[in-house]
């Protein structure tokens, strides 16, 4: 039977209150007589603060209180990581973070703040304060590989070398299987860069007491864990917290972390319980929350005549910056990822999160594989060309055939998935016409067309726990209020799963309203939204509970329709029996009845939890089509498409709404996207938005996604994670093409006109004449 | 809110000349797109401002009698780009000005505030060298009208007196008559953002059309301060349109400019822009002066 | 040190207003602080994320960088002004919510001013121009792909020209003749 | 609606800008309380809180002369101020109100419950007031009330009260906070005996025949005095919500006879 709302382009449910701007973000709901928070950050990017001198500040007028890292009597070490706490310490994120410090560990860690009445007393204050701090300066090192060798500063003691974590995949013997005869060789350098998230509203909290406890309104991603995370680094129960979460302005994982709401709760303690805002301007949003974490592959392959992968080996050092966050997990997901998307007998591989006084590195968008997915895809690409294949063809040869399983994590592969998404994408930009159109081109202006795939899988199972629970209320018309664990941020989890329970309960979509604003108080307990497990995990649950609902709907309609449950259904909101299609009562006159009957009135709502033991791969492709000006050394994308199948589509305009997200945050990670420290001072040089280059308008040519929509049989609504995978094969989509464009293949990120400028110059492409004859080096 | 020590609003020219005097420390405001933003950064909290953002008889594009083009220092990049006198006789001006920030910066920006505060990458400042604009100060002693190459020193120092403002800027006749200009941004992206390297050029042609009477090229950031390849200039002035000639004058702004290496750009990399940019801002001005190179 | 404070007349969506501000404050401040006009957001604060954008006299300003005591005597629309005293959207707001243009909706409001400025001018702009005068926001949630959709839409409509309109789909595959230099 | 508020720096000003549609706020009760519509009908309030010469109270041989911005908790405060005035302030309950309300503002209000006016005209207060041309005068109080029009734009600079005299009062009202149905006041003062009172919805009244009647016969008997005030023709009570005609007539009757009873026990 067609569906009524699953698949339907069902407007965004905030949609009209956001057009009109009366939606309520966090900062438009604090008060205005809040307190103002402004953090003291280190001005050092290794050391130890030997006293920080408050007097002078304290002067200035408006200023209420400085805290610094030397009022935190005891020490309560707190994991950040907006992962779900785990009851086996083994599987516990590291925690290792202080809300101040008194060792910081890069250029910009927390030592301090001021509090104030205005946010002009409070800047006054922090730029006496930023003078008056004694510090003992230490060593710093800034790359991973750097930081792992002997003599490197060491940040934390129970890591030597600075390895976080280490950890090896093999499989067959590569020793044995580079012996085979008429192998060639590829091998290659893959580097990438610390980008961040430049969600458009900075992360922002504010917190006061009420009733004995702490309420903390912030701007997250992950409210239950906040509050557990809260506990543990103020020492205190758990339950003394009430976080709330409004409306989030973008989050894209740097809100998957907990970030601020720790220092601001304990402020409003110290103070009584005052209410206090700690509002990040957006240049320590940059350096000061988290990034993206810059890894840097060696990949070698031994290829057979015939294109087949003989053996290979992979090498990743995993920048992780100066305190854990999300610990190894990034760096594992990119190995993990490595033997399936080129499945291969003989693989060695080994990967290194490795500490550097960097800004700390979580999750964002992707959580790895736009990283890996560049190595990968820049390797498949130099593999084909040192085969002379075309390198569409060699990726169909040697990706991941239909019905693969994966035995750890219980993946499989049920459709030929990625031939659906090349062969959709060829047609839709004219790949093949333009292949040939663009052979051995010359002159200045030269263009390229290529593709790229990408590895993914949806939510985090089996690696932790995944669990959604979901409460559904009926009004007496009817209507329902559902409350989920799955937090809104943008992406439209609430108005898919309005969709699926409206599917679920046969009743009209605009009867079914979310309760955005999430309250730890309120709201069912969840993990938030991560790892694009939104859709997909709220799915288990409210299918669930939506039919648990049912059941009690029917069980009253029996008694009032005296009809037996099994004869009995619920379309279109009205109550039916089955037997003749006769509609016997709407689902509104049933749900005021239970209510007020007197001969047993029953509040009608149900509430559920599922735990998911199952994942889902989630792949697709982008063509990306440039033209590359090579005097100027600049790259115009010309046309961009990204296919994916992430199961059964459950809004078009939202699903296409996050593939362009994606592709924009992968041009930027392509082409101008760089966040840049001063090698002598460990100072961040870019951490403002005119200096960190994030694409404008101006920078992107119409974006276009398309699907094949192959019905997952895991997923309660046969739908797959959707959020990540759009930004992972962007990046190597326009590497290829620009080499496609001009036979310069460039191994590092971005591709920015320095980086253009220097490849071109060193393949020839670029000599200017009168270089040689100043003698100026070119470097 | 801003970190200001005082606000002084100036109700007139001579009304700002008194304020600066009256208060000697405070620093002057126009649109307030880069002093705002400065104070918020901390180099200028707690300074003390004469605002002159409403003294509406500095905006405004006119031709005086000496039939020189007269920009009110006040004037918004945004009503220079439409301005039918701008587009009709210094029309690279308006394009220039068209490239600083975003819409809503073009708004607020003023070509008097691009210009005084010396930085070398101002969009106005390169066309502005180019076509030897002449900036005309007025402040206790009267009026007084500098050359634009004398009105920048250096790094962010320009040849501003106690107590005067800029209140014109003004472009000879001689000096846009049958003249044609184009201008290259080059910067890492396509809006929003501050120039890697600008470069301007506007020819005179012959009466044929063949060969170049007059030919002038300003750059922005490839020195302390918006500068002139005079050097250049003279090779090419008098000579035949062609490509040698022209791929030559690229070559010889090398000469006069000497960018630096900064983590922003690589000297190798802006000397390179430099010369690409000068010959196709060259070849498009000798399009729109309707000559033809002839190869 | 004393505070200065300076009264500032003006006209706010429509309605004449007079308040007194603290002449530090900036134009955001004022519309957020004073009016409770929350759909005016701060992002960056330096003028360059545009999500504080609001129209003043017609052209489109970042009012994070735009003193409040310079709005004596303006005209202020912002996003709360675009809608109807029985709540009708304009067309612009409907068009956002039909395209698919809202995701997070924190640079929504600083998009429909610009675009609400546009869309009046009664202009027709090509696609490049379009891009050029939205281009002083920053959006990470949408790529601009609907957003420019749904203001090129609201354009031609405007223009009277709906089948064109209509004509406006998300399958933008272009083709460039002619090869384009940067200059 | 009064839109302008004047701060009045001195008497001069004060009484310069009084114009027919100004109005004085003195401590405020009267012009802000609940009902009132003095401020909606003036266009201009001027405030007498900043000015100068209004607020002190000078002793000079035997009377005392009173600020008219003295508030009545001023008078409570004050050592010099006779006990009988400082009695008739305290019925005023409030003490906040106390802090507020002004000995000129009572006087200049006239209420037909004023808490002071009883006692200050069985006391002979002497209001020192100033008009427009600059011009003082010095009006005993119960002329002020007779011609009450001919003042409007005069302000009560000060006024002066005997101090050395035997005067008792007395107050009926239902609660400490509800206005009183009757104060009235008896003085033995210059040889005479001086009575008068403020009737709800009435108005102040020189009780002159009661004060001849115990005069003559200085113990004419309760029934006679009361009869006396229940045919007294003069007097024009009406039933309201504070009592009726016929309950008034008694309570003036049987307070007045009291008043001197007390008065003839402490004759000096």
């Amino acid at each position: 039977m067609s569906n009524k709302y699953i698949g339907k382009a069902v407007t965004r449910h905030d949609a009209h209150d956001k057009a009109m701007g009366r939606i309520k973000y966090t900062d438009d709901m604090c008060d205005k007589g809040a307190l103002v928070i402004r953090v003291l950050h280190s001005t050092v990017a290794n050391g130890i603060v030997k006293s920080i001198d408050t007097s002078e500040a304290e002067k200035v007028p408006g200023v209420v209180r400085i805290f610094t890292c030397f009022d935190i009597k005891e020490k309560h070490y707190y994991p950040t990581a907006g992962h779900p706490w785990s009851t086996d310490p083994s599987h516990q994120d590291i925690a290792d973070r202080l809300i101040m410090t008194d060792r910081p560990l890069f250029y910009g860690d927390d030592i301090g703040a001021v509090v104030a009445e205005d946010e002009v007393a409070a800047s006054q204050a922090l730029r006496i304060l930023e003078k008056s701090v004694e510090y003992e300066e230490l060593p710093f090192v800034l790359d991973a590989q750097e930081a792992m060798k002997e003599g490197a500063p060491q940040l934390h003691e129970k890591y030597p070398n600075n390895v976080l974590a280490h950890t090896e995949i093999h499989m067959g013997s590569v020793e044995e299987a580079i012996k085979e005869p008429g192998l060639t060789k590829v091998e290659g350098w893959y580097e990438t860069q610390p980008v961040q998230h430049c969600h458009i509203e900075n992360f922002i909290c504010y917190a006061y007491g009420e009733g004995g406890r702490t309420v903390v309104v912030t701007s997250t991603q992950i409210p239950h864990i906040v509050r557990r995370v809260i506990g543990q680094a103020l020492g205190m129960d758990w339950g003394k917290f009430r976080v709330i979460k409004p409306y989030v302005g973008g989050g894209f994982g740097n809100k998957q972390d907990v970030l601020y709401e720790p220092l601001c709760a304990w402020i409003s303690i110290q103070l009584g319980g005052r209410l206090v805002k700690l509002d990040v301007p957006r240049e320590e949003t940059f350096i000061s929350n988290r990034i993206r974490h810059a890894i840097r592959y060696h990949i070698t392959s031994w290829m057979r005549p015939d294109g087949s992968f003989a053996a290979r080996t992979i090498k990743a050092w995993c920048n992780n910056g100066a305190y854990s966050s999300h610990g190894h997990a990034i760096a594992a997901k990119g190995l993990n990822a490595f033997p399936q998307l080129y499945p291969c007998d003989n693989i060695d591989g080994e990967t290194w999160t490795v500490y550097t006084n960097r800004s700390v590195a979580g999750a964002m968008r992707g959580y790895g594989m736009p990283q890996a997915s560049y190595a990968f895809e820049c390797h498949a690409e130099d593999c084909a060309r040192a085969m002379k294949m075309d390198p569409l063809e060699f990726r169909r040869k040697n990706l991941m055939p239909v019905g693969y399983y994966h035995a750890f994590s219980k993946n499989e592969l049920y459709s030929d998935t990625f031939n659906q998404c090349f062969d959709k994408g060829a047609e839709i930009i004219g790949y093949y016409d333009k292949v040939e159109k663009y052979k051995n081109q010359t002159g200045d202006i030269r263009r390229g067309i290529a593709v790229s795939t990408f590895w993914y899988n949806t939510a985090v199972y089996p690696i932790a726990l995944e669990t959604s629970s979901c409460r559904i209320v009926m009004n007496q018309d009817g209507s329902v209020q559902f409350q989920l664990g799955e937090t809104e941020i943008g992406q439209g989890a609430d108005t898919a799963a309005a969709q699926m329970i409206a599917e679920e309960l046969s009743i009209p979509v605009d009867m079914v309203h979310p309760v955005s604003c999430q309250d730890t108080d309120i709201t069912p307990f969840g993990t938030g939204v991560y790892a694009s497990r939104g859709t997909y995990t709220l799915g288990f649950s409210v299918r669930q509970t939506a039919l648990l609902l049912k059941e009690k709907v029917l069980e009253a309609a029996h008694q009032f329709t005296r009809m037996p449950v099994y004869n009995l259904d619920l379309v279109d909101g009205k109550i039916v029996r089955t037997t003749d299609g006769r509609e016997l009562m709407t689902i509104g006159e049933l749900a005021l009845s239970k209510l007020y009957t007197t001969d047993g009135s029953q509040h009608l709502t149900a509430e559920s939890t599922y735990q998911i033991k199952s994942n889902a791969y989630s792949f697709g492709c982008c063509f990306a089509e440039v033209e590359v000006d090579i005097p100027m050394c600049r790259v115009r994308l010309l046309n961009i498409v990204n296919v994916h199948d992430c199961g059964q589509v459950i809004n078009p305009i939202l699903a296409s709404g996050q593939v362009h997200g994606g592709m924009s945050m992968g041009i930027g990670y392509a082409l101008s996207e760089k966040l840049m420290w001063d090698e002598k001072t460990g100072r961040p040089l870019n951490n403002n938005l005119l200096d960190y280059k994030l694409s404008s308008f101006m920078d992107h040519p119409r974006l276009n996604a398309a699907f094949v929509e192959n019905y997952e049989p895991t997923s309660a609504y046969g739908t797959k994670g959707l959020g990540e995978p759009p930004a992972c094969p962007v990046a190597p989509a326009i590497r290829n093409a620009i080499g496609a464009a001009t036979g310069v293949y460039i191994n590092e990120l971005p591709l920015s006109p320095h980086t253009l400028f220097r490849e071109f110059t060193d393949a020839g492409l670029i000599n200017d004449p009168w270089r040689n004859e100043q003698g100026k080096e070119s470097k | 809110m801003y970190d200001i020590k005082a606000l002084y609003e100036a109700e007139s020219v001579q009304d700002a000349i008194r304020l600066l005097q009256e208060h000697p420390e405070a620093q002057i405001l126009a649109g307030g797109s880069d002093v705002l933003v400065q104070i918020r950064e901390g180099r200028r909290a707690g300074v003390e401002l004469v605002s002159i953002y409403m003294l509406d008889e500095l905006r405004g594009v006119s031709i005086d009698e000496e039939e020189n083009i007269r920009i009110g220092s006040l004037t918004s990049f945004s009503h220079i780009t439409k301005d039918p006198i701008i587009q009709k006789y210094i029309n690279v001006l308006g394009e220039a000005v068209d490239m600083v920030g975003g819409p809503q910066i073009r708004a607020i920006g003023t070509i008097g505030g691009n210009t005084c505060n010396g930085v070398t990458s101002a969009d106005s400042a390169s066309t502005l060298m180019a076509w030897d604009a002449i900036i005309e100060l007025t402040g206790p002693e009267g009026v007084r009208r500098v050359p634009i190459k004398d009105f920048y020193i250096k790094a962010k120092v320009v040849d501003i007196r106690p107590a005067e403002i800029q209140t014109a800027i003004l472009i000879p006749k001689e000096s846009y008559d049958r003249c044609f200009g184009h201008y290259i941004k080059y910067s890492m992206r396509n809006a929003l953002d501050i120039a890697t390297t600008g470069c301007s050029v506007n020819v005179r042609l012959s009466d044929d059309k063949k060969t170049f009477e007059r030919v002038r090229i300003g750059y922005g950031v490839a020195a302390p301060i918006p500068c002139r390849a005079y050097t250049a200039e003279a090779f090419l002035n008098g000579k035949e349109i062609n490509d040698e000639n022209i791929k030559k004058f690229a070559e010889t702004v090398l000469e006069d400019i000497n960018p630096r290496d900064s983590w922003r750009a690589g000297k190798a990399l802006r000397q390179h822009i430099s010369v690409v940019m000068a010959e196709r801002a060259l070849r498009e001005s000798i399009r729109l002066a309707g000559g033809v190179v002839n190869e | 040190m004393s505070k200065q404070y300076k009264v500032v007349h003006c006209t706010i969506n429509g309605k004449e207003v007079e308040q007194i501000v603290d002449v530090r404050a900036s134009l955001t401040d004022m519309l957020r602080n004073d009016f409770r006009l929350t759909s005016v957001k701060k992002g960056c604060e330096v003028g360059e994320c545009g999500a504080c954008t609001v129209i003043i006299d017609g052209e489109g300003f970042n009012s994070c960088i735009y003193l409040a005591v310079w709005a004596e005597g303006k005209e202020i629309w912002t996003l709360e002004g675009l809608t109807g005293p029985g709540g009708e959207l304009s067309d612009i707001q409907q068009a956002f919510i039909d395209e698919g243009a809202i995701q997070c909706g924190f640079c929504t409001p600083g998009f429909i001013m610009t675009s609400w400025e546009i869309v009046n001018s009664g202009k027709e702009y090509s696609d490049d121009e379009l891009r050029k005068l939205l281009s002083g926001h920053l959006c990470r949630c949408t790529g601009y792909e609907n957003i420019f959709r749904a203001v090129k839409k609201t354009m031609l409509r405007h223009l009277g020209k709906f089948e064109e309109a209509e004509k406006v789909n998300s399958q933008g595959i272009a083709d460039y003749p002619e090869p384009m230099p940067f200059m | 609606m009064a839109t302008q508020l004047l701060m009045a720096k001195d008497p001069a000003e004060a009484i310069g800008s009084k114009t027919a549609s100004a109005a004085f706020i003195a401590g405020g009760t009267e012009v802000n309380r609940l009902g009132s519509d003095i401020a909606a009908k003036a266009d201009t309030l001027i405030s007498l809180k900043k000015c100068s010469g209004l607020a002190d109270i000078r002793k000079e041989d035997g009377c005392l002369t009173i600020g008219s911005m003295c508030t009545f908790q001023q008078l409570i405060e004050s050592d010099d101020v006779p006990a009988y005035l400082k009695e008739a302030a305290h019925f005023m309950a409030s003490r906040t109100k106390r802090n507020m309300a002004t000995i000129g503002g009572n006087i200049a209000a006239a209420r037909s419950d004023s808490y002071l006016i009883p006692a200050l005209h069985a006391a002979g207060a002497v209001l020192n007031i100033c008009c427009k041309e600059g011009e003082c005068a010095s009006v005993a109080i119960a002329d002020y009330l007779d011609e009450q029009d001919k003042y409007t734009d005069a302000l009560i600079v000060s006024v002066s009260v005997p101090t050395d005299i035997v005067l008792v009062s007395k107050r009926y009202a239902n609660t400490a906070q509800s206005h009183a149905v009757l104060t009235a006041s008896a003085a033995l003062r210059d040889g005479g005996l001086h009575m008068a009172g403020a009737v709800k919805n009435v108005g102040i009244l020189h009780f002159c025949d009661l004060e001849k009647a115990f005069m003559d016969d200085p113990d004419i008997s309760e029934d006679a005095i009361v009869k006396m005030v229940r045919e007294c023709t003069g007097l024009h009570t009406s039933d309201d919500m504070f009592g009726s005609d016929d309950y008034k007539r008694y309570l003036i009757g049987v307070t007045v006879y009291d008043l001197h009873r007390q008065l003839r026990g402490k004759e000096v």
